[in-house]
């Protein structure tokens, strides 16, 4: 009798999972007949808003809902409403792919993200298959802009990692130079590369190389006692603000105090809670947001998004914020509606994304090439009594 | 009647594979018709290679009786090797079946020499030893493949575990594996239909090696290793035999895995301890020992977080939640008695005389 | 020659020396009791004669051959089966694959050919099945071979124990206590079972035993230990009636 | 003198991981289960302590001690709901993955609370570091404060254990929970304070982990929480003094691959290190040889 019962719990359990399948499928079908009748832009994003790469996602997250709320009061996009679906993928791939999956069944017209390079390489791969237009606000690896449907806010890693190199070249910074990165991280070596191998053809020396793991990520003091040993004046950080803000504090309890350069990835780093910003004082980065900038638009982008969501914005809600501006440019641009759907709209996006010059947050004048890659111009940024000022 | 006698084992080995196939056929109907949502298709295959994954798991867990901590290390490598090849043959075989037929065979022949590898030295450690060393193998695998270069040009393989500069590649060189950044390109030659025919065999493969003269020497083992030893089993030679077979099929998963993404990396949440621990929570789950319950436990863990998309930012507090509640429910020995009273009370009662009614 | 010779066995544990000297000569189908007070070193010898321990001094011959030093498993494929003081079965097994798992190294296939089933398979596996019934029978088990071991009571556990040994087709069978915890009853019963394994596959068995009733009814020569040395040998009536014996069980 | 710096760093590492270990093995060594949910209980100390002092303004010590108290209750509240259910259960992998589901729920809370942004950690520890050789080697005051709480809270721990009753008690629990029962030993009072120790270690361990590394996150305990239990079965799980010895030389190990070997690699270095010790003495640095009787 316990036998037989078992095996009807099991068969209930695979009926259940069954019908569970189909109501999804009887979902989606529904989805896009509602869709098709609405006036509405559905946008959908994709980053980590659990785990340990959950700041960049929430970021982006806040920030595009903030900056659809704005798009909505104003009248929308072409006199049509946007809606916004953000979908967690955990900065993995796999999950990242299942939230695609999940925005697409939601009845998605255009994409966000995703947030971080490998989970973004994944979807731009299904993104590609559907032709679905999507726009990247940080994931800076080349391969997210593989194909001719997607477009980066951000930089490339190899724009970025180059630009460094030449910046201190040109003026002269220093001539011996340690770089610190996440081996693990493929943002971080996808910088460290291209700046090594442009390091060749500047008048400076990497005197030292150290890296670190995302399972290692506390303690560097090896790190900095070898650039230290082997007299490095500029340290390099091609990482992100929250380990980067170990080492400063680490270096200064070491008493080592070179220059620290950094990318747009070191944004952010004054406003962790807490965080002592005198340690933070000369630090240089290569940038193109700061939260308090002294212009209009970032102000008041700053000053809502510290209403909203009572944080800080970093360089990834900027690009987010930026991104869905972006969107609007282009759509305007292109007179795409709704009613095009996914394939038509991404064909007249697409084209118009190259057309389009756009003054945000993080760029004046940015404009974008077939490839996907955006152009604008990094600023220079030193930290100087505690907030970020541009070097002229 | 008498025919249909079939033995307990067999039985329940036919249930096996019948709830496999009721699921998948559902499932392709569903598919081929057009009715299943797109998460719901992006889902399959990962479906697929974590049922394998527990499966094989169960295979170590269950059958042999030891806690490895280690099981994605085995996935990854099979998934590295197997995308490796995949790339390197993309251009000379153009036969998509034909390539991937070769490249699960070479992902699990990788995984399946690393479980050899990695066996000989470990197995004789116990319990929360040999757990903690298969993590520890798991650990390296991913910290290694994370430092791995490897491109090709004219010339040949190159090799570094320094960066990709320092391959020394020929301009028209191309680099297959590039450290974190893994690698990117591998041709998406997974489908559900070859994901079930993968499940299918590797139930084949653990079913019926339960059922073998070696299956019974491994659980001998578990069950009395020293009354195992004394009536003339090898102890090594089993443990490495369910081992090995075990760590070729996640490396099997592992190949599914890497061929139904653009982009292979070996991040702490795919291929680190999380990963082998998640595998463990199905078997556990699903009954250690217990294959058909690893394949349900599998596919209820791997679809419980996508459907809780609709709670936001609740969504991963309430898998947990859900996680300890249905382990308490599931193997708290009050739970179990207050749930054969409660059976035995409203449920059964009925269930019987339904059958006793269809019986007449 | 005898069928189990061992000659000045000893083994220390940490300074301790638990079996000292031990010489015991048993020849082929005899049925040879080791009795002694607790702690006397009884299972340490059975622990050494199957290989479980390496002897620090001492050698082991069976049926002339030197296993001294030899691994368990290769001990037993020379022809010694043993139960366990606490019952040591394959609890989640059948009773009948318990048996199976005995006959392991009798009947071969190839791990390929289980997995993939060929004919050779099927054949084997009922002749295994087959075997394993006979054996069962002998131990009035076959009507539970499909029980799962750890279900069965106290005293067929026991006698499943010896089931399994004897199904690797041993020359010496070593039994410790197989009568502990059963009652008069289920001691009489299995001192007819054992005699008649001894008389149908004559069977050499040498086994530990607390219960004197058991050790003088079945046992035919007797060794008694006491502080891991040999307190006296010989024939079952004249060691029982040793003076020596009974003040090493009773006492002073 | 770099090698000095080096050293000097590792045991700095080491001790941190020490800490944590030591509560790790204590739960271990008497309850018989890995803990996974240890390195979250750290970091919910680690927030206690954030809040009390940056937000509540409250002294330092008065900060940990606060953690220490909630610390032991959430400890405490955790063994009774999710593991005690658990204790008799036909498996002990059960525990296991209940002890995961727990670590991921405190993950969870404490991401839906905290939010996921760093949050950078005041020092409890006002100690002055120490600079030796001109300042070319400097030892923190966490360092100092880490040893010196490890050492007293292994000395207090072996006191504890093998002086008073309820030390008895537990001792008595890790060898045989049954016989312990007969012995008229309340089994679940034993292990809940077992847990509340463990508990209130774990508070003292996340002040002194987010002290020394200054950054506070909801996943800030998991992976320092994995390494101390490395650290601990290194030294030989269960054993007070092996926790300690194992966190210090992992912690060294570590360093010195990084220095010497690879950065990249140093994970795997250890990781391999701690492979070779266990194939060598496969209790570890300091654990007790088990012999199954046969």
């Amino acid at each position: 009798m316990k036998k037989t019962f078992k095996k009807v719990m099991s068969l209930a359990i695979v009926a259940a999972m069954v019908l569970s399948v189909a109501a999804c499928g009887s979902k989606n079908t529904n989805g896009s007949a509602a869709n098709a009748g609405a006036g509405t832009f559905k946008i959908g994003g994709i980053g980590p808003t659990t785990g340990g790469a959950a700041v960049y996602g929430t970021a982006v997250k806040n920030a595009a809902e903030l900056a659809v709320k704005e798009i909505n009061a104003a009248g929308g996009i072409n006199g049509y409403q946007v809606e916004l679906n953000f979908q967690d993928d955990e900065a993995d791939q796999e999950k990242g792919v299942n939230a695609y999956n999940t925005l697409k069944d939601w009845g998605m017209n255009l994409l966000l993200g995703s947030v971080t390079s490998g989970s973004c390489v994944a979807v731009a791969a299904k993104t590609a298959e559907d032709n679905m237009f999507q726009l990247t606000p940080s994931g800076s690896a080349v391969d997210c802009v593989a194909n001719d449907n997607a477009f980066q806010v951000c930089f490339t890693d190899p724009n970025q990692g180059i630009a460094a190199a030449q910046y201190i070249g040109q003026n002269a910074m220093a001539t011996k130079v340690a770089v610190i990165y996440d081996s693990s991280d493929v943002y971080s070596s996808g910088i460290y590369e291209k700046f090594a191998g442009e390091a060749k053809n500047q008048p400076f020396e990497i005197v030292a190389t150290e890296s670190f793991t995302a399972d290692n990520k506390t303690d560097f003091s090896v790190q900095l006692q070898n650039a230290k040993a082997a007299g490095a004046e500029l340290v390099f950080l091609p990482i992100y603000y929250s380990e980067a803000a170990l080492i400063l504090n680490q270096a200064a309890s070491m008493e080592y105090a070179p220059t620290f350069f950094g990318c747009d990835g070191l944004d952010g780093i004054l406003a962790v809670e807490n965080f002592d910003k005198s340690l933070a004082e000369g630090v240089i980065l290569l940038t193109p947001f700061a939260a308090d900038a002294k212009d209009e638009k970032t102000q008041k982008f700053v000053a809502d998004y510290q209403a909203a969501y009572g944080d800080t914005p970093n360089q990834f809600a900027a690009d987010a914020y930026d991104a869905i501006y972006i969107m609007k440019a282009a759509i305007e641009k292109s007179g795409a509606t709704p009613a095009d759907g996914v394939s038509g709209i991404c064909d007249k996006v697409k084209g118009a994304m190259t057309e389009i010059t756009v003054d945000g947050l993080t760029g004046i004048g940015m404009t974008w090439a077939a490839t996907g890659e955006v152009n604008k111009e990094p600023k220079a940024m030193v930290i100087k009594d505690g907030a970020y000022a541009l070097i002229q | 009647m008498k025919k249909f006698n079939l033995s307990k084992t067999t039985k329940d080995n036919l249930w096996t594979y019948g709830i496999v196939l009721v699921i998948a056929l559902i499932t392709g109907i569903l598919l081929l018709t057009g009715n299943l949502s797109s998460l719901m298709e992006g889902l399959l295959v990962p479906i697929c290679s974590y049922v394998i994954l527990a499966v094989s798991l169960n295979l170590t867990v269950g059958i042999l009786g030891e806690l490895s901590l280690g099981h994605a290390g085995f996935m990854c490598v099979g998934a590295f090797t197997s995308a490796f090849f995949s790339k390197l043959t993309e251009n000379v075989i153009t036969v998509d079946i034909v390539r991937f037929i070769l490249a699960i065979i070479i992902g699990a022949a990788f995984a399946g020499l690393m479980g050899i590898l990695i066996g000989m030295p470990v197995l004789r450690l116990k319990g929360d030893y040999l757990a903690i060393v298969t993590l520890a193998f798991g650990e390296i695998i991913k910290n290694v493949i994370n430092v791995l270069y490897i491109g090709i040009d004219s010339k040949g393989i190159h090799f570094s575990m320094k960066d990709s500069m320092a391959l020394g590649l020929e301009p028209d060189g191309k680099i297959i594996i590039k450290g974190a950044q893994g690698i990117t390109g591998t041709p998406k030659d997974s489908s559900f239909l070859i994901g079930v025919i993968l499940i299918f065999i590797t139930l084949f493969i653990v079913l019926n090696l339960i059922h073998s003269r070696d299956g019974r020497a491994i659980m001998a083992i578990r069950d009395n290793l020293i009354a195992a030893e004394s009536v003339g089993i090898n102890i090594t030679k089993y443990k490495m035999m369910a081992f090995s077979i075990s760590a070729a099929l996640a490396g099997v998963a592992g190949v599914l895995y890497a061929h139904n993404l653009n982009s292979l990396m070996a991040t702490p949440k795919n291929f680190g301890y999380n990963m082998s621990i998640m595998i463990l929570v199905y078997v556990v789950l699903g009954g250690i020992g217990n294959i058909k319950g690893s394949v349900i436990a599998a596919v209820v863990l791997t679809v419980l977080p996508e459907v809780l998309r609709g709670m936001n930012n609740y969504r991963m507090l309430i898998y947990a939640i859900v996680l300890i509640v249905i382990m308490l429910f599931s193997w708290s020995p009050k739970c179990l008695e207050w749930r054969e009273v409660f059976m035995e009370k409203y449920i059964r009662p009925r269930f019987a005389k339904k059958t006793s009614e269809e019986g007449k | 020659m005898a069928l189990l010779e061992t000659k000045n066995l000893s083994i220390s544990f940490g300074g301790l020396r638990a079996v000292d000297g031990f010489n015991i000569k048993i020849e082929q189908g005899q049925l040879y009791g080791l009795i002694g007070p607790n702690g006397a070193g009884k299972t340490t010898i059975f622990n050494l004669l199957t290989g479980v321990y390496r002897p620090s001094e001492g050698k082991i011959f069976l049926d002339g051959e030197d296993i001294t030093g030899k691994k368990t498993i290769d001990i037993n494929k020379a022809g010694v089966a043993r139960t366990f003081q606490n019952i040591r079965l394959f609890k989640k097994l059948s009773v009948k694959d318990n048996v199976k798992v005995g006959l392991h190294n009798s009947y071969h296939y190839s791990t390929l050919c289980g997995i993939f089933r060929l004919p050779h398979y099927y054949k084997v596996e009922a002749q295994m099945n087959e075997r394993a019934m006979e054996l069962l029978k002998v131990f009035d088990l076959d009507g539970d071979a499909e029980t799962t071991a750890e279900n069965l009571p106290y005293g067929k556990q026991r006698k499943l124990e010896i089931a399994r040994a004897l199904a690797t087709n041993p020359k010496l069978l070593l039994l410790d206590e197989p009568a502990a915890g059963m009652n008069p009853n289920e001691t009489i019963e299995l001192m007819n079972t054992i005699r008649f394994v001894r008389d149908k596959f004559q069977m050499t068995i040498l086994l530990i035993e607390h219960d004197m009733k058991l050790v003088s009814g079945i046992c035919e020569e007797l060794t008694v230990l006491n502080f891991g040395k040999v307190l006296t040998q010989g024939k079952t009536g004249e060691v029982l009636n040793n003076p020596e014996v009974i003040k090493a069980y009773l006492g002073e | 003198m770099d090698f000095l710096a080096h050293l000097i760093n590792g045991i700095s590492l080491g001790s941190i991981y020490a800490i944590i270990a030591l509560g790790y093995t204590m739960v271990y060594g008497i309850a018989k289960m890995l803990n996974f949910a240890h390195g979250d209980v750290i970091m919910v100390g680690g927030y206690v302590i954030f809040i009390a002092v940056s937000n509540m303004g409250l002294p330092p010590v008065l900060s940990v001690i606060l953690a220490m108290i909630l610390c032991t209750i959430l400890g405490i509240t955790i063994e009774k709901i999710a593991y005690k259910p658990l204790r008799n259960a036909a498996s002990s992998l059960a525990v296991l993955i209940t002890a995961i589901g727990v670590s991921y729920l405190l993950q969870n809370a404490a991401l839906l609370i905290f939010g996921s942004n760093p949050k950078t950690f005041t020092s409890v520890v006002s100690l002055a570091s120490i600079k030796l050789f001109d300042g070319r080697i400097t030892i923190s005051g966490e360092t100092i404060v880490a040893i010196i709480s490890c050492l007293i809270i292994m000395a207090g721990l072996i006191l504890f254990i093998n002086k008073t009753k309820a030390g008895q008690a537990m001792l008595a629990v890790s060898e045989d929970k049954g016989a312990a029962q007969l012995m008229g030993i309340n089994v679940n009072a034993t292990i809940s304070l077992t847990f509340a120790i463990g508990s209130a270690l774990a508070a003292v361990a996340g002040a002194l982990l987010c002290s020394a590394y200054p950054q506070l996150t909801p996943y800030t305990g998991s992976m320092p929480g994995i390494k101390a239990f490395v650290a601990a079965v290194f030294g030989g799980i269960g054993s007070i003094p092996g926790a300690f010895i194992g966190g210090i030389i992992l912690g060294i190990i570590e360093i010195l691959s990084k220095a010497y070997i690879s950065s990249k690699l140093s994970d795997a270095i250890v990781f391999a290190v701690l492979i070779i010790v266990l194939l060598v003495k496969p209790t570890g640095i300091l654990g007790k040889k088990m012999q199954e009787k046969v």
